[in-house]
């Protein structure tokens, strides 16, 4: 018995909408597309300000004065549209900026760079044939992967040093094909779900 | 036009009918086919498997409507074994639309009916944090300096749970799903580069290869891939859900996809090597 | 000394310096501010989250007041969609989690966020029929993997022939394994390099327009 | 100091082989006398992608010098209000310096489709369906759509390079195009092109931290075989 319930025949319309762009571009996928452009952005509306009631707000209303700081800072963004003050929102990019890239490169030379080599310089003979095998395949696929990224170093790329890059490429281009093969496992694993909805809370066809 | 011309020439919306069809048909009576666990799914279940009762875990519902079709069914299984296993959650959302995807994800777990856990002592839901890395940093750095209340307006005081939870030292274990990659490294250079924290994590399938070095180099001790991983934990939680069900879907649209390679392949060889 | 420039690449420095000198010291002093500087940057990120809905205003308000593109209405849809989502997320006072709002994001957000990319799948299924070709050796070395990755994920293979789920996960073991850490090397040190360039000034782009 | 020693020209890229496949692009284009497309995707300069988009336009400078030299016609659709005057700017410069500026259209050849994703999407493919060209270059930051163009342009017939340095899209690329510059092979070819002493400088830079990381990796790996794990001991610590 098909559901009663107004947001599930909303919700089921919308599916079928965005789910016609792969058939063709028609009236009502772009009529789904801005009802979801509009939607997304009304939402970030929505949890910024409770953002900033939660983590700015509460701290001025204990006291901490400072914070007004921050919120001209957070004002000051919005200069960005202002014909002649534009630069002014420079000053909360700068700091959005250094913070960001300051809080991500210090651990990022630990995890990508030292641990990924620790992980390298770790014995290729292990108690299997296998996985000495599995070793030195993994090991042979991190070095060429590596000598594939070289661009100035002119030697890497001649005679016998040659093979480094080309091998690399290969291995790069075969975990690839790993990668391909899950991308389809992704969509296909994520549109199932949009078709039981439309099966189990819409029609009602399936327990 | 020669067969060969005519075979790669089949028109897109046959192509799109057939896929549509090869979704219906094990949606409408599942085949309930056995299922093999992958390694990376095991370790998740052991990991948590021999965490001690009482344990704190710090959980990141770090996607959006965009990802639930996939990640939904693994968070509900993994929140089944955590709650099975006694363990505390202290919830947070690095993702816009986490905290939309909280009461769905509770309403499949039913903590309070199935595990009688009790919201404030056994598990606490921070809400939408803004700036990502930023918003981890400032959870496991001190929780208390940023935030003074849970996602309904709740004082952390007031909050058993919460109270108990300053920082990174007081998390047993940091575990996340998301379908942002920079989300998956975020974690994994916050938590476990910074803090030392061991780290669970799930991804679209589509993002597992890039983010199994961090799994390969111990950085993470166990990784869910995709809706794959989450029917791997339900099996393993004996709580069936969605992700089973797909996976006989998955077995119909993907071999319609193999189909689909080899007669593209085998058309294009033809027709190429002199089919002409 | 240009305020407009100078000052700007002044901060970046500053607030990137205390963010490493956090990581790799353990001064007091360091830690607290760091604190600080975390704290502020998840209230201006919130705030940063509005410039969406500014810029939606600005191109689309355009074209409501002008009408002249003939698709002005559906541009009038969706703030129409924007200011819903507003007025009903903050009317409550419970903003996210009031039951209003929480109607509304499933009858509206959650089915377009679960199918807008989630019907990829199609073209997934039609892009690997009509070009995933084995065309030439190297392309030939991705298709045998896309297809063996594939089978693997195919639930029937893997049950009734074992050998496929072992190929699978040999895959992902030795080969992912190998060729993504070199990838993956390599992509930390090129957000490392263009890190630390961004820190000292070198790498502007992100002050926008002069 | 990697940067210094790029200002004084000690540092040499090598010739990236994709660069051979855009001159084999647009030549094929002027014999088949169908145009070109280069699109540089949909990335603007203050996102984290900012540094694929300014490789991209690096790239897009190159192919227009080379779109004015040989006579063929470019089609460079745009999708972000602050890349379009920055790449209508590098393009009008490339056909100046070929004393070609009349021959240029920018208004017809550097259309703005749209800034929303699958808009910019069915722009592209309605675009490249009514154009018919002959060569597709797709170098900058791509999100989902890069399987739609790469399927569209290969049922039109262009011969495609894609290059993109978004982990999840390059697995499209090298499955769809005729050849793919993967990741950072993008900012080599963008830096090579463009010879400006930065970029160059900090490929130098990457280089030798790779060279660091391989000579760890291998000498770590050999001793650790014989029992002796100093290195990785070390790294770990």
């Amino acid at each position: 018995m098909v559901s009663m319930d107004p947001q599930i025949w909303i919700a089921a319309f919308l599916t079928l909408a965005a789910t016609s762009y792969a058939f063709r571009d028609n009236k009502a996928f772009k009529f789904a597309e801005n009802t979801f452009i509009g939607v997304a952005a009304g939402h970030q509306i929505v949890m910024g300000v409770k953002n900033i009631r939660d983590y700015g707000w509460s701290h001025l209303m204990q006291g901490e004065m400072i914070y007004i700081v921050v919120f001209l800072l957070g004002v000051m963004l919005y200069a960005r549209y202002h014909k002649e003050y534009y630069w002014l929102y420079r000053y909360p990019i700068a700091f959005l900026v250094g913070n960001g890239v300051g809080i991500s490169i210090r651990a990022g030379i630990h995890s990508d760079f030292t641990l990924q080599i620790a992980e390298t310089a770790s014995p290729l003979i292990a108690s299997t044939a296998m996985g000495s095998i599995n070793n030195i395949i993994t090991f042979v696929g991190v070095i060429t992967a590596l000598s594939h990224f070289i661009f100035t170093y002119e030697g890497m790329h001649k005679d016998t040093l040659g093979w480094g890059p080309k091998i690399g490429r290969w291995m790069i281009l075969l975990a690839l094909g790993a990668s391909f093969g899950n991308t389809v496992m992704t969509r296909f694993g994520m549109y199932q779900g949009r078709v039981i909805f439309l099966l189990r809370e819409w029609l009602q066809i399936i327990a | 036009m020669s067969i060969w011309e005519k075979l790669m020439s089949i028109p897109r919306e046959v192509i799109m009918a057939l896929v549509f069809i090869a979704i219906l048909i094990p949606a409408l009576n599942p085949l309930g086919l056995p299922l093999m666990v992958g390694s990376m799914s095991q370790a998740w279940y052991d990991t948590v498997d021999n965490m001690p009762a009482g344990s704190i875990v710090l959980f990141d519902i770090g996607y959006g409507s965009g990802g639930y079709p996939s990640l939904g069914p693994g968070n509900i299984a993994a929140f089944h074994q955590m709650f099975e296993n006694d363990l505390r959650i202290v919830m947070m959302a690095t993702d816009l639309e986490g905290s939309m995807m909280y009461p769905l994800i509770m309403a499949g777990v039913k903590p309070e009916s199935n595990y009688g856990a009790v919201y404030g002592e056994d598990y606490v839901f921070l809400g939408y944090i803004a700036g990502t890395q930023t918003a981890m940093a400032g959870v496991l750095g001190d929780l208390h300096a940023l935030a003074s209340a849970d996602y309904q307006g709740t004082s952390l005081s007031s909050l058993p749970l919460a109270a108990e939870v300053g920082g990174a030292e007081d998390f047993d274990i940091v575990a996340y799903m998301t379908t942002a990659g920079g989300t998956a490294e975020g974690w994994v250079y916050q938590a476990y580069s910074q803090y030392d924290r061991p780290i669970l994590g799930g991804c679209l399938s589509m993002m597992t290869t890039s983010i199994k070095p961090y799994y390969d180099s111990g950085q993470m001790l166990g990784l869910m891939d995709g809706i794959k991983g989450a029917a791997d934990l339900e099996f393993l939680t004996g709580h069936a859900g969605d992700a089973i069900i797909s996976s006989d879907i998955l077995s119909f649209t993907q071999t319609l996809v193999l189909i689909f390679i080899l007669i593209g392949n085998v058309a294009f060889w033809m027709q190429k090597g002199g089919g002409k | 000394m240009d305020y407009r420039r100078d000052i700007p690449l002044a901060i970046t420095f500053l607030v990137g310096i205390i963010a490493v000198l956090d990581y790799y010291t353990t001064f007091e002093s360091v830690t607290n501010t760091f604190t600080v500087i975390k704290n502020w940057g998840v209230v201006l990120q919130a705030f940063a989250l509005g410039l969406g809905a500014v810029n939606l205003f600005r191109v689309h308000g355009k074209r409501v007041s002008e009408r002249t593109r003939e698709d002005w209405m559906f541009s009038g849809w969706l703030l129409l969609m924007l200011v819903l989502f507003v007025v009903v997320g903050l009317g409550t006072g419970q903003y996210d989690a009031s039951t209003q709002y929480a109607w509304i994001y499933n009858a509206l957000y959650m089915p377009l966020g679960a199918t807008m990319y989630s019907s990829l799948a199609f073209y997934m299924a039609y892009g690997s029929y009509k070009v995933l070709r084995a065309r030439n050796f190297e392309a030939a070395l991705l298709f045998i993997t896309a297809v063996l990755v594939i089978i693997g994920n195919t639930p029937i293979f893997p049950a009734t022939f074992p050998v496929f789920f072992n190929i699978r996960e040999w895959i992902f073991g030795p080969i992912v394994s190998g060729a993504y850490r070199g990838i993956r090397i390599g992509v930390g040190i090129g957000a490392v390099v263009l890190g630390i360039k961004t820190l000292v000034g070198l790498e502007t782009g992100y002050l926008g327009r002069w | 100091m990697a940067i210094q020693m790029g200002k004084q020209g000690k540092i040499k890229i090598r010739r990236i082989p994709g660069l051979d496949a855009i001159e084999e692009i647009v030549g094929r284009s002027v014999e088949m006398g169908r145009p070109v497309f280069d699109i540089v995707g949909m990335g603007v300069f203050t996102d984290i992608y900012a540094t694929q988009t300014i490789a991209g336009l690096s790239i897009l400078s190159y192919v227009s010098t080379l779109c004015a030299r040989l006579g063929a016609k470019l089609y460079a659709p745009q999708a972000s209000v602050d890349v379009l005057p920055v790449a209508a700017e590098i393009v009008s410069e490339s056909y100046r310096m070929e004393g070609k500026l009349e021959e240029l259209d920018v208004e017809e050849q550097l259309p703005y489709l749209s800034g929303t994703q699958f808009a910019w999407a069915s722009g592209i493919i309605g675009m490249a369906a009514r154009l018919r060209p002959a060569g597709n270059i797709m170098i900058g930051p791509f999100w989902a759509e890069s399987m739609m163009f790469a399927e569209t342009f290969d049922r039109i017939g262009a011969m495609q390079i894609g290059g993109t340095a978004r982990m999840y899209q390059i697995p499209f690329f090298a499955a769809l195009c005729d050849y793919v510059l993967i990741g950072e092979e993008m900012f080599a070819a963008g830096a090579y092109v463009s010879g400006d002493p930065q970029q160059i400088g900090s490929i130098a830079a990457q280089d030798w931290y790779k060279l660091a990381a391989l000579a760890l990796g291998i000498l770590g790996a050999l001793l650790a075989t014989a029992g002796v794990t100093i290195i990785g001991d070390l790294l770990i610590m």
